[in-house]
């Protein structure tokens, strides 16, 4: 009945999710679509393990920010049987080996002594940073050459002084990012595949949201936009407007696509 | 009643313990056990007992042991090997909870480094002991203050430790000692600090506490003139043991050793001698019975100018000089009675010398000694020049 | 040369950590679900309470208190007033007051548990040296390692993020504790003795009041500690400045990040003042 | 009610810190690229240094190390032996020493500035009034804001994260020098001044030795503090247990996390133990 | 040689200074205006002076400022008001660098609370003076040893201050300071926890240094006879004022007021009287010229038993009791030359009664007493029994 469904739509609704642009875009309008269906809704910003760990306890009921197959490889791997995967809400997602566009390179085979020899990674343990592993053991040319674990945060501040001085440097990228909007970048050519194919953003969803919240699980479940609609909504944010708003304004200029959602 | 009882009690501090004690039994002076061993010997083998009222005064040289046998009978420190009975229990046998009960009824301690908290007022400071007892607030307050008005400290009450100056602090320990008005009280070096004065008020204080009060005080001080005036009896120390205990009177007349008799040197001998020390055996007559022939006679036995006359009773009646036994014969006088001065002064046999002298000095005539209200000895002025200048007093003692 | 070391099969350590956690997860959640719920409804309601006061009244208030606090003078007064208004200017009110909720729990727990741990320490060669290891353990265990048991245990929110702020933060209040205690000069605790105090009179008669300049600095360094530990609590889902810092980090963006942080600075300034001034004023 | 606060337009803090730093970074960077190619070369010899010696050699040079320290006790020694094999055995090895030489150098630099400035702090109310509200900056600007700075000076690696690490470790050291060297009791001081010492005889003879136990339990802290930072370190590139733990906890992978950290626990009181009885030595 | 000249010196502790100085100017007392204002008056208006070679002792009541007057010396305390001069120079002006110079050549100091660094060994707290002047390492060493032997301490060397008795500490505190070998030394109750044989080897020592060194030495003490043992000049003060400062001798015979006069109440007679002030006034006849009736009359007339016998230039030949000059008379002596007994022990004036004692006691006739060869008075043993027995011995002054 719908005094039933009234009662369901009191619930809350934790939604966590990990303080990068895209996810914080993503999260913000699935959130805000939540609210307008009048769900409670709290979006919490966790680390990126943590996300993982919250929602495969219970302790968050979903999270739109499951980069797979590579960048979450692991933590899927481990709380597989312990969250729903509510399938790919975004595709067309990227990671490999970015460099500047002024580098004389185009794939990874051009490498050869440039940056040092140094590939600036983000956090031990990314996905991405296994995946460059591997392609340093798999590409002959970069035999010699070095992965340097950082963060992301160090990264992007390596690659901004690189950049102002015209030097050379070869990144860990995924996008969407930020960077590739404020830096002229370029993915790498990278033959052997060792960065996977497309990177597609996952939404997933406690064991529980089922039974406690049936309607907003199938929200959840029908969540899927697309990248331009995302860099729309990440460049708002950029010039200045809060993410919340920045969701609103998104929402108004597609109620179709949302509508499809909340169907 | 036996207060405190002390048996054989040792301390060694530092490392080699039995080593040491073995060393001092085989004679070894302190200083070579220290080389030999690196471990001091505190106190060796004290045995006394103290009765109930007593002031017991310990004496010594500096590092003799003093301060450590002080704290061996509270347990601040644990001894070595003895035994030590508070009011007939072993304090070194108690638990915990036995310890602090004696501690807070039956034993308080002034410090000779006074002890006192920085971070409280002199008054906190006083209630201390009473405050642990949990004596309420009001009445502890009033009991402090009136140990710190006895101390003459009142109006520095609100004051901090570090405002007071050495012997001001020095009388906030004793305050908060007395203020606990515990049975025993032991106290190291308390007056140490203090000025003449206010000393002599202290000690004034002390000996009333004794009197009125039965306490028992165990007393620390290099002082022989205080020893002497508050102390029932007097221990000496040296190297950890006790040399000597005694009366001020037998250590001063029968020194055990050369130590104890140089240690006794110095003292201000019209304050601790007695009339009893300096008098002479009088030579006597019986007026009634003797007539001035017999008087003459023993005069010139005697060789003295004067006799004294004495009833049968063994009653002072007065003294005869040779000028009027002389004139007595010369009047025909059968018996001496008429002949003889009635004006005679008197002492008790305790008076100390520093109040013997000015009767002395103020009398034209000798003075009688009087015990139990009879007559004991006589005090002639060239006696007296000669105790006081006896190094030591041995010869002048009247036995 | 290390050949026969290497021989040693590596032990299994890793792989028992996780069991164990699942097991303690698995068999006591419903216990960590207790303390979490009424925790985090009180933390909220403190939070709640604080906002629910205009930012200039509490300004006010806070610049009261620490006038009384300075013996009248203006320096803290003024300071206060100055930075709290800045951190207000730059939106970060409500983040300072869901900061200030953490840090105070977090501290306060600290300080409840850590001194009388500090002084068991002080009385107990035994308990002293148990001890050591674990302080050890607690301040050199990465927080991030057990940012993910937190969760487990407390789930997301201030919860967890005060329970890894207190394994952190502890140890200077529990060490200077112990230190301040030790460091009471001998014959001062033998005078107390004297008397026939009891252990816990010798204490909050002598040992606490004479160690408590030592004892205030362990404390201090516990808040600065847990104010240090609000960006980690932030990755767990604590809501404040640190989670100001932490997306301003992420964009490689320094000035938010520098502008969330000092409020944070000056939070720890305005409450390091006033504690050091309740100090003096007992003293 | 809070109107009038809303309309102060927003001070733009946040850019301007952002253009400080793009300043500085444009024109000290040769000077921040001397340090950081001399401190780098430095660091990695000593690393070097400590991989060229085999492990059980440096096991069995730390356990006599360990046992004459303690005056030829036991405990230590054997928990140095098993602590160090552990490690070795997890293949923790390489990791551990880098993190020695982070550690190292952290805590080093920070006793070799921090005590000097204490021992100002402790002179001059003003130097202390000017140092308290910069120490309590120091510890609660979090250290991910700094990060950031560290890395477009430094670059990524050893140095910014011993930047860091120092930043955030040395207040202990100082706050507790200054209180250690306040706490000298007033006689001693007089009694050092009747004599006409100047500043630093008074200083070296009687302040410092006195103030020692509680020097060194800052200096601990300071070990400490810098032993927390080796994950934030690796963030910026540092090599170690810190990035095997990030390497983990990136990965919700606790167990080898924990694994890592103990690595770090026990070398931590490897050096608690050891600092300590040095310190008792002398004493 | 003035050494230290203070000249109108005040210190008041606490807040409200002036007026509390104003309060001291209209004669309230100390306790009076610690209740009106909160401070203490330490010292006011001090002003003496201390030649080169004095020994100049300071007394008082516990909490009269000497310490603080003697802290204020070498300016460990700020003087609210006043100068201090230290050789010529104003200690009170000088910047650090002259100050510490002071300190370390001039001026040493014994503190009343010793003051020892717990940290260091006896042997390293005894070189720290030396050690901060920069006497190499050596050289500091063997002083260090030789101040520790002469206070008994050598084998205590490598202990630690804990480890001792107070008195040690207080030794050690003092060898510290002469180890040193300044010009000056200020010694704080320093001999206060010494037993009575050390304490009167260390004031040996003090007064050989003083002799054989010409050290100038500032001495607060609460024992008389120390003082007057030790000390040149005496000041003594209460309430922060010098009431009086001159030798013992002034002290005790002229007491400023009943303050000073309680002060001295208890004191030692015999160790501060000499012969001179016990003496009285001889009666003489010259016999070269007088004969035996003279002697006769002048005895009667003085109502003694005994005169004298002094030759014209005012040279005693011996004395005549009333049987000699009887018997010379009935001998038909002309002069008294021949009847003058010539065996007469005499004493220098200057001699303690304790050291005239024995000699009086030994003497079956009376005692002359010399100055400058001269006669100057005569002892009689009533007399001395009657000076030692004087509250204050005013009367006994031969004036
Ligand atoms: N630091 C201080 N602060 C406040 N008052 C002080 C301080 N030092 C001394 N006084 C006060 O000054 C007065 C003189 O003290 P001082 O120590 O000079 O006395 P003293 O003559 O040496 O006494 P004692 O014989 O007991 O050592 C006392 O009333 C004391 O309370
Ligand atoms: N804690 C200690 N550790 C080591 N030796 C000690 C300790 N306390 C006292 N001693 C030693 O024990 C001996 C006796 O010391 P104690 O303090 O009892 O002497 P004292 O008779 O009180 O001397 P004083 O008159 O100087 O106070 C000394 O040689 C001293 O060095
Ligand atoms: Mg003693
Ligand atoms: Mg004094």
């Amino acid at each position: 009945g719908s005094s039933d469904k009234s009662a369901e739509k009191d619930k809350k609704i934790e939604l966590a999710y990990v303080e990068w642009d895209t996810e914080v875009a993503s999260t913000n309008v699935i959130a805000q679509v939540l609210k307008d269906e009048g769900f409670k809704v709290k979006t919490t910003s966790l680390d990126n393990a943590v996300m993982w760990e919250a929602v495969a306890n219970d302790k968050a009921d979903a999270m739109v920010a499951g980069w797979l197959p590579n960048t979450h490889g692991t933590q899927l791997a481990k709380y597989k049987d312990k969250v729903v995967d509510l399938g790919e809400n975004l595709k067309g997602a990227k990671i490999g080996l970015a460099v500047p566009e002024y580098m004389d390179v185009n794939s990874i085979e051009d490498l050869k002594d440039q940056a040092k020899k140094e590939i600036t990674g983000i956090e031990p343990g990314a996905g991405i940073m296994s995946a460059t592993e591997k392609a340093l053991k798999d590409y002959p040319n970069l035999k010699d050459w070095k992965l340097k674990t950082a963060s992301s945060g160090a990264m992007t501040v390596a690659l901004g002084q690189a950049i102002k001085k015209k030097e050379d440097i070869v990144i860990t990228g995924w996008s969407p990012h930020w960077m590739f909007q404020k830096y002229d970048l370029k993915y790498l050519e990278d033959p052997k595949g060792d960065f996977g194919g497309d990177e597609m953003i996952h939404t997933f969803a406690s064991k529980e949201l089922k039974k406690k919240s049936p309607e907003a699980y199938k929200i959840l479940d029908k969540f899927n936009w697309t990248k331009e609609d995302m860099e729309k909504v990440m460049l708002d944010v950029n010039n200045g407007a809060s993410p919340e708003d920045a969701a609103k304004t998104w929402i108004k200029d597609n109620k179709d696509k949302v509508a499809e959602w909340t169907k | 009643m036996t207060k405190i009882r002390v048996e054989n009690v040792s301390k060694v501090f530092g490392k080699k313990v039995a080593q040491a004690q073995d060393l001092v039994k085989q004679g070894k002076s302190k200083s070579e056990i220290l080389k030999m061993t690196g471990a001091t010997v505190g106190v060796y083998d004290a045995s006394f007992e103290v009765e109930e009222g007593e002031i017991f005064v310990i004496m010594g040289l500096s590092g003799s042991g003093k301060s450590t046998l002080v704290r061996l009978l509270n347990r601040l420190i644990e001894p070595t090997a003895g035994q030590i009975y508070i009011n007939g229990d072993d304090v070194s046998k108690m638990n915990k909870q036995q310890l602090r009960e004696v501690r807070r009824t039956s034993v308080n301690m002034v410090f000779q480094n006074f002890g006192l908290f920085p971070h409280q007022t002199i008054l906190k400071n006083t209630e201390y002991g009473l405050k642990v007892r949990g004596v309420p607030k009001e009445e502890r307050k009033i009991k402090a203050e009136k140990a710190l008005e006895n101390a003459g400290l009142l109006d520095f009450k609100d004051q901090y430790p570090k405002q007071l100056s050495g012997g001001m602090q020095q009388r906030v320990g004793l305050a908060r000692a007395l203020a606990n008005d515990s049975e025993i009280v032991l106290m190291d070096e308390a007056f140490s600090a203090l000025d003449p004065l206010i000393r002599k008020e202290m000690q004034d204080e002390l000996i009333e506490l004794q009197q009125n009060m039965k306490k028992t005080i165990i007393f620390i001080t290099h002082d022989l003139n205080e020893a002497l005036r508050i102390g029932d009896r007097i221990a000496i120390m040296k190297d950890g043991k006790i040399i000597q205990i005694g009366t001020g009177e037998d250590i001063l007349t029968h020194p055990a050793d050369d130590y104890v008799r140089s240690f006794i040197e110095d003292i201000d001998r019209s304050k601790v001698l007695t009339a009893e020390n300096i008098m002479v055996r009088p030579v006597t007559v019986n007026p009634e019975h003797d007539g001035p022939k017999v008087a003459l006679q023993r005069m010139k036995e005697e060789q003295v100018s004067l006799v004294l006359a004495m009833s049968k009773t063994r009653e002072l009646l007065g003294y005869i000089t040779a000028d009027d036994a002389l004139r007595c014969a010369k009047e025909g006088q059968q018996k001496l009675l008429p002949c003889v001065q009635k004006e005679m002064n008197t002492v008790p046999h305790d008076l100390l010398l520093e109040e013997v002298l000015p009767i002395i000095s103020d009398s034209p005539t000798p003075v009688a000694v009087m015990k139990d209200g009879k007559l004991a000895g006589v005090l002639i002025r060239g006696i007296v020049i000669e105790a006081l200048a006896k190094e030591t007093s041995e010869v002048a003692s009247n036995e | 040369m290390n050949n026969f070391l290497d021989d040693i099969p590596q032990i299994p350590l890793a792989q028992w950590t996780n069991d164990a956690m699942d097991y303690v997860t698995d068999h006591f959640q419903g216990f960590f679900d207790q303390i979490q719920e009424t925790t985090e409804s009180l933390m909220v309601s403190v939070t709640d309470g604080l906002l629910f006061i205009p930012a200039i009244v509490m300004i006010i208030l806070i610049a009261v208190l620490a006038f009384f606090a300075t013996k009248k003078k203006f320096g803290l007064a003024i300071f206060s007033v100055l930075g709290l208004l800045f951190i207000y200017n730059q939106g970060l009110w409500e983040d300072l007051m869901n900061t200030v909720t953490l840090v105070l729990f977090a501290s306060i727990i600290s300080v409840v548990i850590g001194v009388p741990v500090g002084i068991l320490m002080s009385k107990s060669k035994t308990i002293e040296s148990i001890m050591k290891p674990i302080l050890d353990f607690m301040q050199t265990m990465p927080g991030f390692v057990y940012l993910i048991p937190a969760v487990a245990f407390f789930g997301i929110g201030l919860v967890p993020g005060v329970f890894a702020s207190i394994i952190f933060s502890i140890p200077p209040t529990i060490r200077f504790t112990n230190l301040g205690i030790k460091q009471v000069p001998k014959e001062l605790i033998e005078a107390s003795e004297s008397f026939g105090s009891t252990g816990s009179q010798k204490l909050f008669n002598v040992e606490l009041p004479l160690a408590k300049s030592t004892i205030m600095a362990g404390i201090n360094q516990t808040v600065m500690l847990a104010l240090s530990m609000v960006v980690i609590a932030s990755m767990i889902g604590a809501d404040g400045l640190g989670k100001k810092v932490l997306t301003a980090v992420q964009r490689a963006d320094v000035g938010p990040g520098f502008v969330a942080g000092l409020g944070l600075v000056i939070f720890a300034i305005i409450i390091d003042r006033l504690t050091q001034s309740f100090n003096n004023k007992k003293g």
